[in-house]
């Protein structure tokens, strides 16, 4: 059955998989950055799931959902953190 | 003795779980007991199983999953005299840096034992596996210690540039190294090195292996520092902790070249192996780094930064060894690994001696200061003409064996280029160790560029273990050359290891292995050219070092001419290594494109 | 070196690797005609030998179990390595300011449940992991992702002791060197190493599989406790545990 | 479509270097790392790829129904793991650097050169 609607579905998924990669590398502020490889992560997923592979698409889910934000808004909450305490120091 | 393999990675692994639980627990004194015997314990299985590799291969199937009809299912340890060895002189190297890390670190020492346990663990592993993705495994596990070793010091920033600088240009090493896994198992539905090499045997090669091989082996070089995928080393290994340093220098660098012969001889002989062109760039990449990073090294006054070109110098030698592609090369170069090992770890330890002594580690800041330490001056002259490889010195006949696979190839320019290399090496180190321990030269030179940062370490050492270990570490580098019958043994372990066809029928259909020849218990000799080379490398080691102490006292047109000829080369050397990551990865995929475009053009048609 | 000349350093290159993926690219036999064998086959047997129905679990926790037991350890390797790097960090947050704390009721109780259920999904992905699709690290992650949510939303006490290494230390040592043990303990049994000792049970039940429940579980506990480690040392940098005293205000 | 999923993978790979070697940011760069391991993940489920495939869990099918690779799932599932493991060491010594330097651009950390 699935082979008609499947290749359509995958490449989509392919496409928006390879639109996202510079999307995520072209935002360079890390905040907004976080948020498009969430995106990003997420066509994975959709990818990993047409290309029969639940086991990965869980993982990345997981990954893209908790693993990378946690980490990545800790630290640029850190940084950003430290720049405003300067700031004020300054004034 | 198929139980020995899996030992030797579970035993410090699990001695690395097991010490951050009960940290809480057990004493300090009875942790270091045991992190130190796991170790050990690990360095004499490994003797063991040498032992028994010399006269059967032992493989060691995971799960019990045998290979069915020659289909290889799980993933295995196969284990020859050359990976026993291997084993056993990476567990020697960091038995010492721990027994040397006792007294010499105490912050945060439960975190740092635990990670070189399992450095030690995936070093071994990676030495023994015969599975393509299984290499990768370890190689990751190695690198994620070794990454946040390397940034043990946090308080300064120049460990943090160096971490990040190791572990970006490393984890795209890795990158690369699993794409090549990817396009390898697209070709031949195969993980096993015996299985894929096997596939590759039949059929053309075609551009996708030509490519596979790139990245494969790119991944491995970048690890082993060799150019211009080696910016990263010097930067990593001028700012760990000594004993972190003995440890990356000594084996862990050396690792990308045990990947580079492991998996030329299991995989990619089959399907390149009649012509010359794989090994011609690795030959040509090995003498490119001996001589650049001799140039680098004796343009250094940190000490750290000093032994890291060094090390740079000596892997290249190694890789022009197994660039050969003949058994004399490859022994050479395994006994090389030997003797520079040891040898590396013993310099690295004094400079650690230093470093506690005066608080810092520059060759010209330190100028006379360590005059009357007999014990570290011995240890770091004999290092260093070891080093150089002054006849049956060290890694000379490691040195002479790789002479003679260049000779009996008919390239006689190889030997002068790589003396020449670890003359450049041994001339910095010289150079230093007088001006240190002597006191000779002048107290300052701008060609040696600027100082670097540094901040004392704890002063609460037990100096004279510290003394101890590296001694016992330069006498047993300096001996490696004229151990009886080694040369023979390392040329026996070499011919099988290139043994292609032989390997894989023991591995995948488990046929019995022929007959040991019995080898003769004497010291092996070198030609005649080794001995002329290698006593010209000495001499010319020695005059470079006066040069560099007593540079200003040359007859003034001899320095003119050299500061016209030398300045600009000198400047651009430098500019090149600007401990910018950016330009790293811009190095990275620039050397990757050439050596695939090469070999593109070589091997293709 | 200029930012021009790393950049054409770059183009140059990034020029050539694509040049060399696209050879490559040549050779590949095309999307979805892949010949195997090696997967085709572990999808025949491992269902028969091992009655595990998740063929990549089985794949994971059985025949490439040496290749689990290094990812296991990788992740040790990093807990232990971040925490090492992020020491003096964390010794210099104390003069750091404190966090607002969530006080809105509806936040908490949003928080709360999805606390639950992220609980629950993650208990449910470890379990099933050999059958379904799911396993150690995916539920691992989960698990360890609701714990910090409920430290996000919810009073900080509610996760000190989580926070406690003296607590988390041994369930890291039981994890990681749990599936070493298992290990060894089949190699003791004269078979191989991560031999699969115990009984195979029914397909498709929890009770199946034999080692790879029990590795599985191995997993579980080491990926929750490394996660929970990980994302804790890097909040801990940002949020500031309230002092006792002001905690019950 | 026969050699389009490779192609993305190639095109995931050199985007993401291009990424780390002109990022200014080491969380800018921790991320482009990720993006470029996952080029290896799409090439790895791509080539795994088998038309009419089913994901390799057989519950309710009979044995020997055509399915994907299961090997290179596994491996992906390993690949996920070490980005993890990486982002994480990288923006760990992010924060150092930025303790100790007040920039998180790695052309600016320049401690040790020559």
């Amino acid at each position: 059955m699935v082979l008609a609607t499947l290749v359509p579905l995958q490449a989509v998924a392919f496409g928006l998989v390879a639109l996202g990669a510079p999307l995520v590398v072209l935002t360079r502020d890390p905040l907004r950055q976080a948020l498009v490889n969430g995106i990003y992560g997420v066509s994975l997923v959709c990818l990993f799931v047409v290309l029969e592979a639940p086991d990965p698409a869980l993982s990345m889910l997981a990954v893209s959902g908790i693993g990378y934000p946690l980490v990545i808004l800790a630290a640029v909450a850190r940084v950003r953190g430290h720049e405003r305490t300067e700031e004020d120091e300054e004034q | 003795m198929t139980w020995i393999p899996p030992l030797l990675v579970a035993i410090p692994l699990l001695t690395a779980a097991v010490t951050a639980g009960l940290d809480h627990v057990t004493p300090r004194r009875l942790q270091d007991a045991i992190v130190v015997a796991a170790s050990a314990a690990t360095t004499a299985l490994a003797f063991v199983l040498l032992w028994h590799a010399e006269s059967r291969e032992v493989v060691h199937w995971f799960g019990g999953w045998q290979p069915r009809h020659g289909v290889a299912l799980g993933i295995d340890f196969a284990v020859g005299p050359l990976a026993a060895g291997m084993c056993a002189v990476i567990g020697l190297v960091v038995t010492l840096a721990l027994v040397y890390s006792l007294t010499f670190l105490h912050e945060a020492a439960r975190l740092y034992d635990a990670l070189m346990l399992v450095a030690l663990g995936a070093m071994c592993g990676f030495a023994m596996s015969g599975d393509l993705f299984n290499l990768f495994v370890w190689l990751e596990l190695m690198a994620v210690a070794a990454y946040a070793l390397t940034g043990f010091q946090v308080e300064r920033l120049g460990p943090v540039q160096g971490a990040v600088n190791f572990a970006i240009t490393n984890s795209l090493g890795g990158y690369l190294f699993a794409i090549g896994i990817a396009l390898i198992y697209a070709r031949t539905g195969s993980l096993n090195l015996a299985q894929i090499g096997d596939t590759l045997s039949h059929g053309p090669a075609g551009g996708l292996v030509i490519v596979a091989m790139t990245l494969l082996f790119c991944g491995f070089l970048i690890k082993g520092a060799i150019v211009p995928f080696h910016l990263w080393a010097a930067d990593a290994y001028a700012v760990a902790p000594a004993p972190v340093c003995a440890v990356l220098g000594g084996v862990m660098t050396d690792i990308g070249l045990i990947g580079v012969s492991r998996l030329y001889w299991t995989v990619f002989d089959a399907p390149f192996g009649h012509g010359h062109a794989v090994g011609d760039v690795l030959l040509w990449l090995g003498m490119v780094t001996a001589v650049l990073a001799g140039t680098m090294a004796f343009l250094q006054r940190h000490l750290k930064r000093m032994l890291a070109y060094s090390v740079v110098c000596h892997i290249g030698i190694m890789l022009a060894g197994i660039g050969l592609l003949d058994s004399s090369g490859l022994a050479g170069a395994e006994l090389m690994f030997l003797a520079h090992a040891l040898l590396t770890a013993g310099l690295f330890f004094v400079a650690g001696i230093l470093h506690s002594d005066h608080g810092l580690i520059d060759e010209l800041h330190l100028h006379g200061r360590a005059r009357g330490c007999w014990a570290p001056a011995a240890a770091w002259f004999a290092a260093t003409i070891g080093l150089i490889g002054a006849p049956y010195v060290g890694i000379y006949l490691g040195h002479g064996l790789i002479d003679e696979g260049a000779t009996e190839l008919g390239r006689p320019w190889v030997l002068a280029l790589l003396w020449l290399g670890s003359a450049l090496a041994g001339a910095a180190l010289l150079r230093a160790g007088a001006r240190i321990f002597l006191g000779w030269g002048e107290a300052d030179d701008p060609l040696l560029g600027q100082a670097l940062e540094e901040d004392p370490l704890e002063r609460d050492v037990l100096r004279p273990l510290l003394v101890a270990v590296a001694l016992a570490a330069v006498v047993l580098g300096v001996a490696i050359s004229v151990v009886p019958g080694l040369g023979q043994r390392a040329e026996y372990a070499a011919d099988r290891f290139q043994d292609r066809s032989g390997y894989a029928a023991r591995v995948l259909r488990g046929h019995p292995f022929p007959a040991t020849p019995s080898l003769p218990v004497t010291i092996r000799h070198t030609s005649v050219e080794s001995l002329l080379y290698s006593g010209g490398a000495t001499v010319l080691a020695c005059a470079l070092a006066l040069v560099g102490l007593y540079r200003r006292r040359l007859p003034r047109f001899v320095t003119v001419a050299a500061r016209r000829t030398l300045a600009l080369p000198i400047h651009v050397l430098r500019e090149v290594h600007s401990g910018v990551v950016g330009d790293y990865v811009a190095w990275v995929t620039v050397g990757t494109a050439f050596v695939g475009g090469v070999w593109a053009l070589l091997l293709h048609g | 070196m200029s930012r021009q000349v790393r950049l054409l350093l770059l183009g140059s290159g990034l020029l050539g690797l694509g040049a060399l993926f696209a050879w490559a690219i040549a050779g590949l036999p095309a999307f979805g005609d892949y010949q195997g064998p090696y997967g085709f086959v572990l999808n025949r047997i491992v269902l028969p030998l091992r009655h595990t129905t998740n063929v990549v679990m089985g794949t994971n926790f059985d025949v490439r179990g040496l290749d689990t037991m290094g990812e296991e350890f990788i992740l040790y390797a990093s807990v232990v390595g971040v925490t090492l790097l992020l020491r003096d960090e964390t010794r210099t947050r104390l003069a750091e300011r404190r966090t607002r704390r969530f006080r809105d009721d509806t936040v908490r109780l949003v928080g709360v449940a999805m606390v639950g259920a992220g609980l629950l999904i993650g208990l449910w992905l470890m379990a099933f992991g050999y059958i379904t699709p799911g396993g150690g690290f995916q539920g691992g992650v989960v698990t360890a992702g609701a714990i910090v949510l409920l430290y996000l939303v919810g009073n900080h006490r509610d996760y000190r002791p989580f926070r406690n290494e003296h607590l988390l230390d041994p369930f890291e040592a039981v994890g990681a060197g749990g599936y070493v043990i298992v290990g060894l303990a089949a190699l003791a049994s004269g078979t191989a190493f991560l031999a699969n000792l115990f009984g195979l049970g029914t397909p498709g039940m929890l009770r199946s599989s034999g080692s790879i429940a029990i590795l599985n579980w191995a997993s579980a506990i080491a990926v929750t406790v490394a996660m929970l480690l990980l994302f804790a040392e890097f909040l801990e940098t940002y949020v500031v545990p309230l002092e006792p005293e002001d905690a019950g205000s | 479509m026969s050699y389009l999923p490779f192609a993305v993978a190639a095109w995931i790979c050199l985007v993401g270097i291009a990424g780390i070697a002109t990022s200014r940011n080491l969380i800018h760069l921790a991320i482009c790392l990720t993006v470029t391991q996952s080029s290896s993940y799409v090439l790895l489920l791509s080539v795994g790829y088998v038309k009419h495939g089913k994901a390799p869990i057989f519950i309710g099918t009979k044995l020997g129904t055509t399915a994907v690779d299961p090997v290179v799932q596994a491996l992906t599932l390993t690949d996920i793991v070490v980005s993890v493991v990486v982002i994480a060491l990288i923006l760990a010594l992010a924060l150092d650097a930025h303790r100790l330097s007040g920039t998180v651009d790695p052309d600016q950390i320049t401690d040790i050169a020559g």
